[in-house]
């Protein structure tokens, strides 16, 4: 956290600052939503490497992320991208050849986790998983625990309800607090301190920020600090969780923001198709991400005309009729 | 009448949905069964994602349950916390129905979506829970889609990722968790059911064409299949308004 | 919970049928801002006796119930009205003549057993009043508990991090939840079907209402079911919470309803000197509530006059400039 | 220069308070120094109350925490849960600092807000813990703004509300709470400070006009007086920026 009343800056900067090798991160956004993609591609082109990764449902983001080589370790619920990947391709290739090491949870529990963590408490207790092998089954071993100081000692814990029987429940699941020290999202409004404002469903955003040591925020539109402070009600994030605010417009695309754009169907296709072969993913790694210097270029690149189809309907927050199939 | 094995298996799933439902939908066929049975025979019944859209007006088919689609006129967006509260939540969990997908299934109505394989080692890696072991744990009711093959229907799961009736009668309550588990497993062939008494599946109805000891032989473990009846196929109303009220761009259809 | 399309109901039967002798309850607002001060008074009216009630700074609403004879236990984590009582002076009158049964909680303690109430789960943990009397002293017997399937068998629970040190504790408190019989909030905005949308500070009203078996709503405004689900991001608690709407200006009058009018400086105080006296306080229920056959009646009492002066200025959602000394 | 008791003890509270603090207030004199504060000596500390209001732009003087002009542009308005978590959270946690009032304290900076007697049959009930607990249990730094009477500087307290130091050097560690404890505590004749060793209260300032001695018979235990200075009243700037910028409408003043 920071107080600064001006927190703005350019993304490669704001990721050089906070994404270090080795770093604990999370990522917003939800399957193909609201991903903060445009620093998911700064990390990959920065060859940032071994960051140990949180993520719920967060789809799209992590899927490249594990592509672009930079994850070592991963807590996850779920990696799929709804109808474009219903496992994530990369994800599971990465999985299946041990790449990298990864362990399950729910996306109840995820969430639990980092809402925990916002809340300076160690565990939270649900009853999602009893008799499940998400508690039997562990990714991360004892020694790998034993050696981070950065990881609990235990995945998760059952306990019996110390209130005998109360809200008759015998017995609950306690899932451990994620601190990440870094977690970026991306939002719809903010202003240079750091007020955030996010339209449409938060999915896990606000607990994944208030959890992490340092916050980015990637935002459609920057704002006066007058603007936000009208009908704060609606802002979710208080300028005291964040530590660097970049103005980038599309800074979800492909992903959808509501109100803004939707989900690129095409590149999305475009995307799994590649994924499925490490020759033709090279390529797109070369052409979409190493070969933009910035997301700008990668919008460009797309083309005003692409981008002007998938541009929000004012009135339903996505772009009506989009050819999806 | 002609219609596709697809729309069999929705209108099945939506058929058994009611209107004091609030259906946990997830992407693909099982949203599609939910907005079919709003359309068709439960127009009070109202459809809730996990990311946190409650009672969304889908004019259009959302992609993956975080698609802008289901955010627009709701009655609340919140995020996933809020969902899963309510399903957890005393009072309107014992409302949700879920419903749910998945690559292995036992005869107790667990599933594995998680692996393959050694769990530190899989042959083959799905995407994992997501909130399937959630709802699975949480709510009196689920509806599982599966495609009917031997490789599915196993006598022991890879990896339990959702629980159904775990280890058979009172297996949940042993485990800690509230009642709930299937009451019916839809599939490309027939739809399943779960015994009241053993907490075992059984064959329940076979689609017109299919015989239940086909059915049989796509599955490692036996079912009863004495009960079975044949399943009505979808009326013509049911077709016009799943195919013009719910998909018509085609886009799951 | 109840999904009917149409929940609207007037305040007289929605007290009749959900809030009955001996029931467990709470109320939503702070000291002196958007209690359900109608409701409060419509329950003094009806002489319903022996609730027990769930609060945290309830504040007004809290003392009203207490001078009013309507309660007879009492969980709570502040008895204050602001600088109006830094001490409820009915509320402190009730507990010193032992006329109520009072167990204290924290601010925290008692949002978050509302907020496990609402996840569904029988304890949350904090790390508050540890060290403290808040956890030694017990309001409510051992015996009172065995007694009331509504009691949890302990107030506080204390527990060894299960997750040895992580997040850097080492010892919670565990605290239980509630699940109140009902619950009674109001809110700006309202639809047919219960979709709730509060202006301003929410305090703990969602969690309040989330975790009740039932819940009634008064309303400022009785919206179109299509007016709510426009922007529905600002709408905090969906219909399927809620069992009865009720439409009723002035609401939470005495107290505030931030955007449509301050609380009333003269009723306060007036009503803080009658407190101090039981005959003079017996002559204020007498005429402002058994006197007024419903809350407009009271409202009509109080007068144009100053009803205009503690009207909200559209920008700053308080009444400017009001005297308040 | 003239000013009142209440103005010396607002400004000794908003000296305390650094750019870099979030400041926790309660109503009456605790809000005015925090007002006091930003306007005098820390224009970047941000005003935070625990009913989940944040960075409130305070045009007149909210007289409870709940009063509306707390939501008026906020950086956020929340709810309770909000605030309570701000406060335990280890990163904005960090930055908090408290102010609180109290019926009882002792040495160690323990606080009674909650009934003088036998708490199940009290002589006399005070309003309870309210957020003073909590801000108390999760902070590191707090300031006590009290009446100087020997029956509120007791040697026990009737009812232990919210913690200081509770048992001395180790104690909020042994009961699992983080650091943490009063660093001043501020009443109408002197500025108490705690010693970094002992944790135990000792006379840091008295006011002008005011003896040391005279200070300790208003306590029923005693501290040490050797470090005490005279406190350096408010000046001309400070007071003219409090009485016109903080509470022009004389509200707490």
């Amino acid at each position: 956290m920071n107080l600064k009343q001006d927190k703005v800056t350019d993304l490669a900067t704001a990721v050089k600052t906070y994404i270090k090798d080795g770093c604990h991160i999370s990522i917003g956004g939800f399957t193909i939503n609201r991903n903060p993609m445009a620093a998911v591609y700064e990390i990959i082109r920065q060859r940032v490497k071994n960051i140990h990764l949180y993520a719920h449902s967060n789809g799209q983001g992590v899927d490249e992320l594990i592509g672009g080589g930079s994850i070592s370790n991963l807590e996850i619920a779920y990696g799929g991208s709804g109808k474009f990947a219903a496992t994530c391709i990369r994800f599971r290739k990465a999985v299946q050849e041990n790449l990298v090491t990864v362990e399950d949870y729910t996306n109840y529990q995820m969430t639990l986790r980092f809402l925990a963590g916002s809340m300076g408490i160690p565990f939270l207790p649900t009853r999602s998983s009893l008799g499940t092998d998400i508690i039997n089954k562990w990714g991360f071993s004892h020694k790998m625990r034993g050696d981070s100081p950065k990881l609990p000692d235990s995945k998760l814990v059952e306990m019996d309800n110390p209130f005998k029987g109360w809200c008759d429940v015998e017995k609950v699941v306690l899932v451990p607090a994620i601190n990440p020290d870094v977690t970026i999202i991306h939002v719809q409004q903010a202003d240079r301190r750091g007020n955030c404002r996010i339209q449409g469903l938060t999915f896990a955003d606000v607990e994944q920020a208030k959890s992490a040591e340092h916050v980015i925020v990637t935002c459609e539109e920057l704002c006066d600090n007058e603007v936000l402070k009208r009908d704060s009600h609606q802002n979710q994030i208080p300028f005291i969780h964040i530590d660097a605010v970049v103005h980038l417009p599309y800074g979800a695309y492909p992903t959808a923001c509501y109100k803004y754009y939707d989900y690129d169907p095409r590149y999305l296709k475009d995307y799994a198709e590649k994924a499925k072969d490490d020759i033709s993913y090279g390529k797109y790694l070369d052409s979409m991400i190493y070969g933009c210097p910035d997301h700008a270029e990668l919008i460009k690149k797309i083309g005003q005309e692409q981008m002007s189809r998938i541009s929000a309907d004012p009135e339903t927050g996505y772009a009506k009729n989009l050819d999806r199939r | 009448m002609d219609y596709t094995l697809k729309e069999m298996m929705t209108i099945m799933a939506a058929r058994e949905i009611r209107n004091s439902d609030i259906v946990f939908c997830g992407t693909g066929i099982s949203m599609l069964a939910a907005m079919a049975a709003k359309n068709i025979n439960a127009p009070e019944s109202v459809i809730f994602f996990e990311t946190g859209a409650i009672d969304s007006r889908l004019e259009e088919i959302p992609l993956a349950v975080g698609d802008s689609r289901v955010m627009y006129q709701t009655s609340a967006n919140g995020g996933l916390l809020d969902a899963f509260a309510t399903m957890q939540n005393k009072v309107t969990g014992k409302h949700v129905i879920g419903i749910l997908g998945a690559a292995q299934v036992d005869k107790f109505g667990n599933l594995n979506s998680t692996v393959i394989g050694d769990y530190n080692s899989p042959s083959i890696r799905f995407s994992g829970s997501g909130g399937g072991c959630d709802v699975a744990s949480f709510v009196p009711r689920s509806i599982i889609f599966m495609q009917h093959e031997k490789r599915k229907f196993v006598n022991r799961l890879d990896y339990l990722t959702s629980p159904g009736y775990l280890d058979g009668p009172g297996g949940r309550k042993r485990a800690g968790l509230p009642d709930g588990g299937p009451v019916m497993l839809i599939t490309n062939l027939a739809v399943m059911r779960f015994d009241d008494i053993t907490k075992e599946m059984y064959l329940s109805a076979f689609y017109p064409g299919v015989s239940p000891v086909d059915i049989l032989e796509k599955m490692e473990f036996k079912v009863d299949i004495s009960r079975a009846t044949e399943a009505t196929p979808p009326t013509e109303e049911e077709l016009w308004l799943l195919r013009e009220k719910c998909d018509h761009q085609r886009l799951i259809l």
